[in-house]
């Protein structure tokens, strides 16, 4: 697979068709929970599409994603079905993690998906281990390792690169960089802004790339993931993002201006896309209007899924605590 | 104004406006005081106890950290070392782990370890407790696992006078403080008496005298306990409640002499039972009250899982008012 | 039967149903069930005690005679 | 025609106060368009619609706080005139209820040996008596300290124990004497008692017992109460409504026909232990189980749930005290049959003013579970019944 990224009509409408698909999935969500469908904590991903998007072209089945607490957008590029998504938010037991989780817990084995984790750089030393155990067990596989660049302030950020590079681990690290760590602004919370230059520190390759540009980071994730392969050891991309929408739904924003917002929202993935499609005549009008009609059907399904779901019975409460053998 | 008597009329307030009161209160008192913690300053805090802090006190004495809990505990540990009078907050106690060894091994050692020669007068606030659905890793209630440790004090406000008022004796103490503030609490709303001004931080409270069974809760237990014994009282058993406040050191007077009255005794933690401090509890009321008990000793804790997400899974988690009447209703009439 | 064996049997028979009182207080010729407060069911098992040790009937027509310590010893003598 | 509610912002949000308002009547609104600023305890939030159509009126005005799920606008959908009357928003299916199930009792593992509580070991020690001899009243069967108390004197041979203090009688007078004030206060806060008085001519009954008693040895003779309680029985059958439980709101017939008889315990206290089956027994069975239960009574071997079984009381001074008792209720059964004492009074028989032993009859009812028609028919069918005693 080579690193570099052959746009034609049809990887084209792909690509548009993940990022809309996870931008109305965001909106969706947040109706469900102005009516109390969905409760808990709530973090949207609009705006940072092109990321996941971009890095989820790189992988395969074989390999491995670990997310964080805003794990929407990673579940669906990964092809987490959208129904056992939103059955998980609504606590039922269909849900992907049977309505234990909710939004920040979404796991799926089928899919190597190994969970949002709600404790700041918590993945980090989890996706290490993963990767130690695929360099034994399942050779060529990359974890794909996705934090904030409020992760970067944790220790477990510096000893879990400095143990990847060290024993030449096959772990993506992507930092989605979207200048907020929930309130403090990036500039605020770290001495060194540039994240990429941290991971210099223990000769790790590492690479800026613009985090609003799905084909961008298409192209970085093939280039990290062809060297992370041939056994050059962990990779590590920052991507520049934004998010559009607040930190989690009970956040007045106090910490940003709304102009801000209103200049990123021009480097918006998703309008850019389209007109660059539309304009190179590889999307027609007739073409969108069945790319969002099929994308709200999808939704229009996952919703009835979770209405229709059950609760769990309470009897199960302890199921799972203690396993009675390891999964294969 | 109360004409009659000259005071001014009781302030009604919620548990989060206490809890900023006071902190407010602590910073205007002292030079030397400044609280720490993420989110803190520009975003208000994020249960937004500490709105509007930043804008009054600027970002010295409000001061937002990254997220770096074992370093700014640690940093919180060292200013107290060397004269100042941090208050610092740690989001929630399920991001205390990370900084587990600061606490124990620095904050709670280091004035023994050295002899003496140095005090750690540090404060560390932290939310606690589950009932928002916040799912496993955002419902710990890890009050008992701190007040295992000799060096430390732990608190728990349950009332909005105790939130309004521990944090100023706390800071008196030369010793490291914990305050737990149960999360579900900041929303209740309650009474302040305006000629109370200050409270200790060393004896439980019983907050409903009775004689039949006397039942020990602390935290968001303490409304629970407080419903059963409403609940009981119609049924003709007449329930003791006692606010335990301290859980470290734990007040064995207060607790003794009503479980010697009342010979029965159900605990309510929201812990895990195994070693929580309800355990520690059960343990010494076995060991000094054994010939006053006529009754085992019931526990109402926490099922033994990770809290789950799902509403009535978590509901059937966590200890409920009908388990604590139930169990207080076996002991006094066993069916 | 001499009187006093007859006196202490009644006292032993009193003693199993009014435990607390002590019968060797009582009057002659005081109301038995007033004194110790003996209601029907105690008095029908004071009766039965009696009927029991001494292996006799006493007719219900009789119980009246047994109402007085004086009464109940005139009538267990024959 | 719908409502655009407050919405939930936040886990624990509960109301917001509109500061803004982004739209007025008339303007067209679509999905994710921003319709107003809400001030919340986190700060100002802007608040998203989600639905197509024109503002048709703004309920909630500006400064106004509202709950969340209170109507702040009213939205017509597109193709829909603004009909005077709004339709009914399907009501939003409330988050589920969480269910409490129910608690987990740690059941002891049953163990031969006699469980006592310390503090029941201790109290027996002081008055000399052997706490595994008693039959216990408290959790899984065990003997607690009111069982010791309520314990008979130590026999001659338990007297020879170390006594530690005087043995006091009877229960723990103060602990009895609050648990019957507890009860009896909340049967007059709760119950709304009606009373019904009769009275009743026990010659043909009494005549009929002198009879039966006549050929038997005093251990098998019958006591009147014998005869009322089997008529009670009886005539309970007639009226199901007294008979059973008020629970929650609602009155619960039982099938079983358990009889509390109230007992006057020596040295103070009052206890009504349950006849179990008082219907499906015969006049002897009636008595030895009547004697039973006395006895234990008064010697502290009463099990607990015969003091929970009952599903009717009869309270009778027996043939020394009052004329008439009227009976307070004991929670949650429905009625109490007052017995008084059976006395020679004038009496109407046949034009003549005749001699006759009477007893007064008085039943005490819950008026939520049965009304003073029904107490009548129980008191009519409890005197027709007594003079039949050879049919009980």
């Amino acid at each position: 697979m080579s690193d570099k990224v052959h746009l034609d009509r049809d990887h084209g409408q792909h690509l548009l068709r993940e990022m809309l698909r996870i931008r109305r999935f965001e909106a969706k969500c947040v109706e469900l929970y102005q009516a109390q469908k969905i409760r808990g904590f709530l973090h949207l991903y609009d705006g940072e599409e092109a990321v996941a998007v971009g890095v989820m072209q790189a992988l395969d089945a074989r390999d491995a994603v670990v997310s964080t607490y805003r794990d929407h957008g990673h579940a669906l590029a990964r092809g987490v079905d959208m129904g056992s998504l939103v059955a998980e938010m609504y606590g039922k037991v269909e849900g992907c993690s049977r309505g234990r989780g909710g939004s920040m817990h979404f796991f799926d084995r089928a899919k190597r998906f190994y969970g949002g984790n709600a404790i700041v750089g918590g993945g980090l030393p989890l996706a290490v281990g993963i990767a130690l155990a695929d360099k034994e067990l399942r050779a060529g596989a990359v974890t794909v390792c996705f934090f904030g660049e409020g992760a970067a302030g944790e220790g477990e950020f510096h000893e879990s690169l400095n143990l990847a590079e060290l024993w030449k681990l096959p772990v993506l690290f992507v930092c989605e960089n979207n200048l907020y760590a929930m309130g403090v602004p990036l500039e605020e919370a770290e001495a060194e802004t540039d994240i990429y230059r941290k991971a210099a520190a223990y000769r790790t390759p590492a690479e800026k790339v613009d985090g609003m540009d799905p084909i961008a980071v298409e192209a970085a994730a093939r280039r990290a993931a062809a060297s992370i392969r041939s056994g050059n050891g962990p990779y590590f991309l920052e991507c520049r993002t934004y998010r559009f929408r607040a930190h989690s739904m009970f956040d007045a924003q106090l910490y940003r201006t709304k102009e801000e917002v209103e200049l990123w929202k021009k480097r918006d993935p998703l309008p850019r896309l389209q007109t660059w499609l539309v304009e190179n005549n590889m999307l027609s009008e007739e073409e969108l209007r069945r790319m969002e009609s099929e994308i709200d059907a999808e939704i229009v399904a996952a919703v009835a899924f979770a209405e229709a779901g059950q609760w769990e019975a309470i009897e199960d409460l302890e199921r799972f605590v203690l396993m009675d053998e390891a999964p294969e | 104004m109360n004409a009659e008597k000259g005071t001014a009329a009781p302030l009604r307030m919620t548990y989060r406006e206490a809890c900023r009161q006071a902190i407010r209160e602590a910073l205007a008192g002292d030079p030397k005081t400044f609280i720490m913690g993420e989110d803190v300053g520009l975003y208000g805090g994020c249960y937004a106890v500490t709105k509007g802090l930043l804008e009054e006190f600027g970002p010295m004495r409000v001061r937002d950290t990254p997220l770096a809990e074992s370093a700014f505990v640690g940093a919180g540990i060292g200013a107290a070392l060397a004269g100042m009078r941090p208050i610092v907050e740690i989001m929630t106690c399920n991001f205390s782990l990370l900084a587990l060894d600061q606490i124990l091994n620095n904050a709670a050692t280091i004035s023994h370890m050295s002899g003496g020669q140095f005090a750690v007068p540090l404060v560390i606030r932290m939310a606690t407790g589950a009932g928002r659905q916040l799912a496993a890793q955002h419902s710990h209630s890890l009050e008992g696992w701190y007040a295992h440790i000799p060096g430390l004090k732990v608190l728990a406000p349950a009332t909005v006078e105790d939130a309004r008022y521990m944090l100023k004796a706390a800071l008196n103490d030369p010793n490291p403080v914990l305050i737990f503030e149960h999360i579900v609490l900041y929303n209740a709303e309650g009474e302040l008496d305006p000629s109370v001004t200050a409270v200790d931080i060393s004896t439980a409270k019983v907050r409903r005298p009775g004689r039949a069974v006397t039942i020990l809760a602390y935290g968001n237990s303490l409304p629970k306990a407080l419903q059963a014994a409403d609940e009981l009282a119609r049924d003709g058993i007449d329930a003791e409640v006692i606010d335990l406040r301290v859980l470290r050191p734990l007040d064995n007077a207060t607790i003794f002499q009503s479980v010697t009255k009342t010979r029965r005794c159900v605990i309510v933690d929201e812990g895990w039972k195994s070693g929580s401090i309800s355990a520690e509890i059960a343990a010494r009321l076995s060991e000094d009250l054994f010939f006053e008990l006529d009754a085992p000793i019931r526990r109402i804790c926490s099922r033994e899982a990770p809290i789950p997400y799902a509403a009535h899974l978590e509901a059937a988690a966590l200890p409920q008012m009908p388990h604590i009447v139930d169990a207080a209703r076996r002991l006094v009439r066993p069916a | 039967m001499n009187e006093s064996d007859i006196r202490n049997l009644i006292f032993d028979v009193l003693s199993g149903i009014a435990p607390e009182a002590d019968p060797t207080k009582l009057a002659g010729t005081v109301d038995l069930r007033a004194a110790l407060d003996l209601d029907s069911m105690d008095f029908l098992n004071f009766v039965i005690a009696l009927s029991k040790r001494i292996s006799v009937n006493i007719p219900e027509a009789d119980y009246p005679k047994l109402f007085t310590l004086n009464g109940a010893i005139a009538y267990l003598a024959k | 025609m719908s409502d655009f509610v407050m919405p939930s912002l936040g886990a624990d949000m509960e109301k917001g106060t509109v500061v803004e308002w982004r739209i007025k009547p008339g303007s067209a609104v679509k999905r994710g368009d921003v319709v107003a600023v809400v001030e919340t305890l986190k700060g100002a939030i802007e608040v998203e619609i989600f639905e197509e159509g024109t503002v048709a009126e703004l309920i909630a005005k500006e400064g106004q706080e509202v709950p969340v799920g209170g109507v702040l606008a009213r939205i017509t959908r597109p193709g829909e005139t603004a009909p005077a009357q709004p339709a009914p928003q399907p009501p939003l299916p409330a988050t589920p209820q969480p269910k409490i199930p129910p608690p987990i009792i740690s059941v002891t593992a049953p163990s031969a040996r006699v469980k006592v509580s310390p503090a029941a070991r201790r109290r027996a020690a002081e008055r000399g008596i052997d706490p595994d001899r008693l039959t216990g009243t408290g959790i899984d069967g065990s003997v607690t300290l009111a069982d010791v108390e309520a314990a008979p004197a130590p026999t001659p041979a338990e007297a020879a124990l170390p006594k530690a203090a005087k043995p006091r009688w009877g229960f723990e007078p103060s602990e009895m004497r609050q648990a019957i004030a507890a009860a009896v206060s909340r049967s007059k806060r709760e119950i709304p008692h009606y009373y019904l008085t009769t009275t009743i001519d026990m010659s043909a009954a009494l005549h009929w017992l002198q009879a039966y008693n006549k050929e038997r040895l005093p251990d098998k003779r019958l006591l009147p109460a014998v005869l009322a309680l089997k008529a009670t029985a009886k005539a309970l059958r007639e009226t199901p409504q007294l008979n059973g439980y008020w629970e929650s709101g609602a009155f619960r017939a039982m099938e079983r026909i358990n009889i509390g008889w109230a007992v006057s315990l020596r040295g103070g206290g009052l206890i009504a232990p349950a006849l179990r089956d008082v219907d499906r027994m015969t006049l002897p069975e009636v008595m030895a189980a009547l004697r039973d239960l006395v006895a234990r009574a008064r010697g502290g071997g009463l099990r607990s749930s015969e003091l929970t079984d009952p599903t009717f009381t009869v309270t009778s001074l027996g043939d020394r005290g009052a004329e008439s008792v009227i009976g307070v209720i004991y929670p949650p059964q429905v009625a109490i049959l007052g017995l008084g004492r059976i006395s020679k009074r004038p009496w109407v028989v046949d034009n003549q003013v005749a001699a006759r032993p009477l007893m007064a009859a008085s039943l005490s009812a819950d008026h939520r579970a049965s009304d003073g028609h029904t107490g009548g028919l129980f008191l009519d069918a409890l005197d027709r019944l007594l003079q039949e005693p050879d049919a009980l």
